[in-house]
């Protein structure tokens, strides 16, 4: 895209994320201003002002590219999501939470109401004796009003619409959001459905000593000092470095703190989770069936927790089992 | 070591010796044994032909009163021992089965849940659970030159896996080679004694009788040792008969194990039970145990 | 109950060496087993990842066996270990997930053993019956009431739209 | 571009069709299944007719896919494959479904039958479409064998190869080889002599320029595979050295230390601390055996090491290390003999005159302890009358439940033997008279004549407890006579327990390191039954001889001869044909993380540490798939079996919960309305 044929239009939207992925764009730096070169934004909420009202009246396929985070938990988000993929020749699920689901997602261990009543009924400061909670309608005496409803289940972004590229990370790292930006800028894009990022895992940015592996016993982060120069996953801590695109330059690892696998899967993986418990059990040591259930057992008391932190919503399973809604699929 | 102790209706009168030495052995072995609180008889091999319910519902009354902390069950008696056995694992085995029974247990407010209590027999638990060490310590008169067969009968190495060979028994012989008995060949060892066939056919049972006093003659044994009420009544008290009937002349004293292994571990005989046998095995005990016990 | 006319549909991931033929015996000997499990082949049960499993269920299976041969006769040694090792990690995950842990089960066979497979494929079988249906798509899909709400926002925006001018 | 896709149903006569709907199915796939274009359904596919059908339609519709649903594709792959291969289709583009072994013959329900046919059909569609066209590789074979154990089978299969021209290397674990033939006296039903036709085949052995022996050695490691085994083994120290022994025996007549010889005499005689196990043994260097020998007992004696003329005697000798390579191996490891103390009631071990069937050979034998004379355990006494027990260890749920195979035969030869030898009236006690091969009814015939006399029942208990005057010093054979319909004593002076065959102790152990499995009772599985009786799981590994599967001297030196010929054919050859069905490591994806790296029991992955990468061995791989599985990276793939595959399987397997009911035919990424 050559300056001459004008400048491009850019949108960035913020759905069920934390606003990270907000602040990761502005971490670019003084690149901002080169982004600015290149393209108009002409939709971005938390930034500018703007409208959905003028985003709808946006031909269809006129904006260039849409940087789109968060996941879908309402519908006003899954609503945003289908008038930006209408609205855009490029969308972008930008950072963990747009493409795997990230920490929102950890919420499909829940339901809605087990989600309301935790928020506005059980926390501590809560003080809500008429037990209160949203409603999709409520009656008021002008007439009816209308909150997004919110689903049971947090969806990713590709689970609702087509998805283009994916730039993973929690958030992404401004290194990986810059070379994006080249790359469309340039043109240079892999085929559609990719990550726009590295192809292998974390371990290939990990300066740490590794041999070959063998497990008895999984430790957590406390109960630990490890070495700094030997493999963490060797010294029994789970790492999920080996599971985990590259991209970030394996941050936590060089600080001794485990990788916990915020950039997701790498290339063609679809379960996140799947892979890393693969690779974990292959390497316990132990051909003994109660054996082996201890380690797992006592290592990781939170299995969903620790291979899907990032990627619950993104699993092939997306949540944990909901009873009711088995039973009235059992009839 | 507490194990529910379950003395079956022969040890009660006509096996009182057996009762005895079995409460004086265990005693002096440090094992406590807890009479299960109003048990009843077993029922014997009798009720099964009748109505099986019934005989099961009757053995499982006795595993439903075991007191709660105990988890097995000693029964001497071979029948006794086979029939708690039997229906523990019956019950195991039919689920359907156990809910009739549990719902005749019921009835006196009672409940068992099969695989709750291990049925022992005294012999299995003497030689495994006290085992060779602590017998030997507690030998204080060797039973050297006593020559005696150990005699094991049917129902306590049959049909069920148990403790030991079920066609070569072996363990009684270990536990007499322990206390310095001689243990003779006595190849009829697992053979039937006739069971109640005495009641049926006289000369059936006599002929089963005879074998086994024969084969324990044959090989010169002293006496022989049983360890079922049943066994020792049809080899003691028929044996008068066998021999008017074969015109044979046996002359062997019957007596149970536990007798002999408190003779070994020097206990005052009277309170084993001995002079309740038909042919007295106190002559020779005496005969042959010239040297006198350290202690006695 | 529903559970009467309830087909478990199971899907069964057997080595090559000892459980598939294992199922050929059974076949050849013409034993009758359930027809709910069907067989997909893999070289080894270490050739079985978790997302193999998942994937099954997530996409309708309500139970899925895993069948190697006999620990110690693996035709490739030690595989079929790693094989043990992932089931018990994937029975972890299950339980955190609210899936009965039964829904997944390994099994072993070796290549003589047909009639055991086939008893295996029966148990299994009922008990996935007696679980009930798992029915995983149901799961994670709002009901009709998502794309409701979506439309209602689009046609609220768009009566607006229409008055505002 | 889509593929297109030919779907095959075999009726397979009636076999699949007579419980599946099989022109159902092919409809169904046709008019379901995405990408079929062609389906069809035939009477039996695999006939010359049926294979034309496949080869016309990949030419005529320009298939780019098959399926055929049919039998196993153990039985008929090869077939399938080949005539993909004709019609100019890569064999790798072919896939078979079982809807034989695995639908029709295991069902019940013509519906139910049906409907999983449908299913494997759809998940094989699904499946071949995501496969590659693959090329088989090739690795050369070296010409050099292995043969592991010195028995009748192995020195058969020696033979044959070392006449062929090739090198082998025999293992042998005794000092000996031999194996148990060298123990026995007369074969039946011939009754020749079974030294006078072994020994010349043992000395052939120890002899041929072509055969290296490693007896008193044992196999430690095997590493490798077809083609190019490398192979460990343990020569244990003789404490006599080889090339200087020339088995003079003087050592052995010196020897003050006498013991019982429980191995080569089953425990009827004597041997020396230094001994060859028999006079016949190839070699014939002598072993000292540590457990006796009285220097290693108390550090005196050494009178063989002072009398030896050719200073051979070396105490300080170690266990060596070897190393070979060869490109097969025949693995002949014969049998043990059922631990008859194990059957209490038959008193073996505890009735002196209970004899069993080895002892009974050695004693026989005119070479052996007592000279070929039958007598009793007191040396001296001849019998009267003996019994032999049938089925002793075998046919019983208690111990092992197969046939022996053997031991009617071996004895009848027994019975011919007492009877001729002595004037007892001899009896046999079994369950089943089975004596199928060659000659061997006419010899039970003969034995019938000759007045041995037979009673089918199963015995209870061999005792001395006599009943009756003339039963006293007698052995007692208690036995219902299932032909009499009654219960029988019957007294004998000697016993003899036909012992079952067992596996070798160790089987399972050397398995282990072959990489051959065995079947439950332990004997090793040969690859097909019927078909592939003396070949492995494991390409270059062949069995032969009982440790296969109880059998006798004939059959034994047929599957010698058998797997020696199969051996053959791969070094004729010169190269053999590895499946490409191995892993591959994409290098660009994998971050060197080595979770892989322990995986492979065959250590056919390496990690290269300057790349930082690990790499699969294509060579040593043998493609179980298991690091594709645990790739926490998803940078390995499988050949033949990669995810894409195995995922479009699992949805074509179920494509009726994923196109049916409950709406679970939902795609990711697509809106939910349209």
């Amino acid at each position: 895209m050559s300056e001459t044929q004008g400048k491009g239009k850019l949108a960035l939207y913020w759905a069920a994320s934390c606003g990270g992925c907000e602040i990761a764009v502005l971490a670019i730096d003084e690149k901002i201003l080169e982004v600015a070169k290149h393209f108009d934004i002409v939709f971005w909420p938390c930034a500018t002002d703007g409208k959905v009202r003028d985003v709808e009246k946006m031909e269809d396929g006129s904006i260039d590219v849409c940087l789109f985070n968060g996941g879908i938990r309402t519908s006003e988000q899954e609503y945003m999501a289908r008038l930006l993929r209408r609205k855009s020749k490029v969308l972008v699920a930008f950072g963990s939470c747009a493409t795997e689901g990230c920490i929102p997602g950890l919420a499909n261990l829940s339901n809605r109401e087990e989600i309301f009543e935790t928020v506005y009924e059980e926390t501590p400061s809560t003080e809500n004796p008429q037990h209160i909670v949203p409603q999709h309608e409520t009656e008021v005496p002008e007439g009816k009003l209308y909150l997004p409803v919110f689903y049971d289940t947090v969806f990713t972004l590709d689970q609702v619409v087509p998805v283009d590229y994916y730039l993973p990370g929690c958030p992404p790292e401004a290194e990986r959001i810059w070379d994006a930006i080249v790359a469309i800028l340039e043109g240079k894009l892999p085929p559609k459905g990719s990550v726009i990022g590295a192809n292998t895992t974390v371990c290939d940015e990990c300066p740490r000593k590794r041999t070959e592996k063998k497990i008895k016993k999984f430790y957590r982060t406390w109960e630990i000092i490890p070495d700094e120069e030997t493999c963490l996953l060797e010294q029994g801590i789970i790492c999920c470095g080996v599971a985990t695109r590259a991209g970030c330059g394996a941050r936590c690892p060089r600080v001794n703190s485990p990788c916990i696998g915020c950039y997701g899967p790498n290339t063609d993986v679809i379960d996140y989770g799947a892979r890393l418990m693969a690779a974990l059990a292959s390497v316990i040591d132990s051909n003994d069936p109660q054996e082996i259930e201890k380690i797992i057992q006592d290592g990781i008391p939170d299995p969903v927790g620790t291979f899907y932190r990032f990627s619950l919503a993104h699993s092939l399973l997306r949540r944990k089992r909901k009873l009711i809604a088995a039973a009235a699929g059992g009839k | 070591m507490k194990y529910a102790y379950y003395p079956g209706c022969s040890l009660e009168c006509s096996s009182a010796a057996y009762d005895m030495s079995v409460r004086a052995v265990a005693d002096l072995l440090g094992i406590e044994l807890r009479e299960i609180d109003d048990w009843n008889c077993c029922g014997a091999t009798e009720y099964f032909s009748q109505d099986e319910l019934t005989a099961c519902a009757v053995i499982a009354r006795n595993l439903a009163l075991i007191e709660p902390q105990l988890d097995q069950v000693v029964a001497p008696c071979a029948a006794c021992y086979l029939n708690l056995r039997k229906v523990d694992s019956l019950m195991k085995e039919d689920p359907a089965l156990a809910d009739k029974i549990n719902q005749c247990l019921a009835a006196g407010r009672l409940h068992y849940d099969p695989g709750r209590v291990r049925v022992r027999h005294l012999l299995d638990l003497i030689h495994t659970d006290i085992g060779e060490t602590a017998i030997k310590d507690k030998v204080v008169q060797p039973l050297t030159g006593l020559r005696v067969a150990c005699y094991y009968g049917c129902q306590i190495v049959r049909p069920y896996d148990g403790f030991d060979n079920p066609e070569q028994p072996v363990k009684l012989d270990e536990l007499m080679t322990w206390v310095g008995a001689e243990v003779v060949d006595f190849p009829v060892k697992a053979h039937c004694c006739g069971g109640h066939m005495t009641q049926i056919s006289e000369p059936q049972a006599f002929e089963l009788i005879r074998r086994l006093l024969h084969n324990a003659a044959e090989y010169r044994a002293d006496l022989i040792l049983c360890m079922c009420p049943m066994c020792q009544l049809n080899l003691d008290a028929y044996q008068n008969r066998v021999n008017s009937f074969f015109g044979t002349n046996y002359q062997i004293p019957i007596i149970f194990f536990t007798q002999l292994l408190g003779v070994a571990f020097g206990l005052d005989w009277k309170k084993l039970g001995f002079g309740k046998e038909i042919v007295p095995a106190e002559p020779v005990l005496r005969k042959k145990l010239t040297a006198p016990a350290a202690t006695a | 109950m529903a559970n009467d006319t309830f087909e478990p549909k199971i899907v069964g991931f057997l080595c090559n060496w000892c459980s598939y033929r294992a199922a050929d015996l059974a076949g050849t000997a013409r034993i009758k087993y359930s027809p709910n499990v069907r067989i997909i082949r893999v070289m080894c049960s270490g050739r079985v990842d978790p997302t193999f499993v998942l994937k099954a269920l997530a996409l309708g299976a309500d139970g899925v066996m895993i069948a190697g041969c006999h620990p110690g006769e693996c035709h490739y040694i030690e595989q079929n270990y790693k094989a043990m090792r992932r089931y018990y990690m994937l029975k972890h995950m299950l339980r955190a997930l609210g899936l009965e842990e039964d829904r997944i089960r390994l099994v072993w066979a070796s290549a003589a053993e047909g009639q055991q497979l086939a008893e295996h494929i029966d148990k299994f079988v009922e008990d996935v019956r007696k679980l009930g249906p798992l029915n995983w798509p149901a799961n994670w899909q709002e009901n009709g009431e998502r794309l409701h709400a979506v439309e209602a926002i689009a046609k609220e925006h768009e009566e607006s739209l229409e008055v505002l001018p | 571009m889509a593929e297109r896709v030919g779907v095959y149903v075999c009726h397979c006569g009636s076999n699949i069709a007579g419980m599946v709907d099989v022109e159902e199915v092919a409809r169904w796939a046709g008019a379901n299944l995405k990408d079929v274009v062609v389906a069809r359904d035939y009477k039996f596919m695999c006939s010359s007719l049926g294979q034309a059908m496949i080869e016309e339609d990949i030419k005529k519709e320009g298939l780019t896919r098959v399926v055929v649903a049919a039998c196993s594709p153990h039985l008929h792959e090869k077939t399938f494959r080949r005539a993909c291969e004709n019609a100019g289709l890569n064999p790798y583009l072919c896939q078979m479904t079982n809807i034989r072994e695995h639908v029709s013959w295991v069902s019940k329900d013509r519906a139910k039958a049906t409907e999983k046919a449908r299913a494997l059909v759809a998940a094989a569609v699904e499946r071949v479409k995501h496969q590659a066209p693959l090329e088989p590789f090739f690795v050369k074979v070296n010409p050099a064998t292995l043969v592991i154990g010195g028995g009748i089978a192995g020195l058969q299969a020696t033979l044959e190869l070392a006449d062929a021209g090739y090198p082998v290397y025999l293992v042998e674990r005794t000092p000996s080889i031999g194996g148990h033939m060298a123990q026995f006296d007369k074969t039946f039903p011939t009754l020749d002599c079974s030294a006078c036709i072994l020994t010349p085949k043992m000395s052939e052995a120890g002899q041929h320029p072509n055969v290296t022996l490693f007896t008193y050695a044992e196999v430690e490691e095997v590493s490798g595979s077809v083609g190019h085994f490398r192979v460990k083994i343990r020569k244990k120290a003789r404490y006599v050295e080889e090339d200087k022994c020339t088995g003079c025996g003087i050592c052995v007549e010196k020897c003050p230390r006498k013991v019982v010889d429980h191995d080569f005499e089953a425990g009827l005689g004597y041997r020396k601390a230094i001994y060859t196990p028999f006079p016949q043994a190839v070699p014939r260097i002598p072993v000292i055996d540590v457990e006796s020998c009285i220097w290693f007992e108390r550090q005196k004696c050494r009178a063989c090491e002072k009398l030896c003329p050719t200073g051979a005697i070396n105490f300080d000798q170690k266990d060596e290390e070897i190393t070979l390579d060869v490109g097969n191996i025949i693995v002949a490891t014969g049998w043990k003999m059922f631990d008859c103390k194990k059957i209490p009631q038959y008193g073996y071990g505890r009735l002196a005159n209970v004899f069993t069937a080895l002892e009974f050979e050695r004693m026989c034998n005119a070479a052996g302890p007592t000279g070929g004379k039958i007598v009793l355990r007191d040396g001296k006494t001849e019998p009267q009358s003996v019994a032999i027990i049938h089925c002793v260890g075998s046919r019983d749920s208690n111990h092992n439940e197969y046939c022996s195979g053997i031991c009617c035969m071996a004895a009848l030869k027994f019975g011919h033997l007492v009877l001729e030898k002595t004037k007892a009236e001899v009896y046999s006690f079994y369950i089943d008279m089975r004596t199928n091969q060659k000659g061997y009814e006419e010899f039970y015939h003969r034995l019938l004549e000759e007045g041995m006399h037979f009673v089918r029942g199963k015995v209870a208990e061999v005792t001395d407890a006599a009943r009756r005057p003339e039963e006293a010093g007698k052995l007692i054979i208690q036995v219902e006579d299932t032909l009499m319909g009654k219960q029988r004593r019957i007294p004998v002076d000697m016993v003899i327990l036909m012992g079952a065959l067992e596996p070798q102790a160790d089987a399972k152990e050397l398995g282990l390191k072959l990489g051959i499995s065995c079947s439950m009772a332990g004997w090793y599985t040969e690859r097909h039954p019927k078909l592939d009786p003396v070949a492995t799981m494991t390409d270059g590994i062949f069995v032969a001889g009982v440790c296969q599967g109880p059998k006798d001297i004939p059959a034994s030196v047929a599957q010698g001869a058998a797997a020696a010929a199969r051996v053959m054919a791969m070094i004729t050859k010169g190269d053999v044909m590895i499946e490409p069905v191995v892993a591959s490591i994409i290098e660009e994806k994998c971050s060197g993380c080595r979770i892989c790296n322990n995986l492979c029991p065959y250590n056919a992955i390496e990690y290269d540490a300057e790349k930082q990468v690990s790499r699969v061995i294509t060579a040593m791989c043998k493609g179980c798939g298991t690091c594709v599985a645990a790739c926490p990276a998803g940078a390995i793939t499988g050949a033949h079996f990669s995810n894409e595959q195995v995922f479009a399987e699992i949805e074509g397997i179920l494509w009726d919960a994923v196109h049916g009911n409950g709406g679970a035919g939902v795609k990711e990424g697509q809106p939910v309305s349209a």
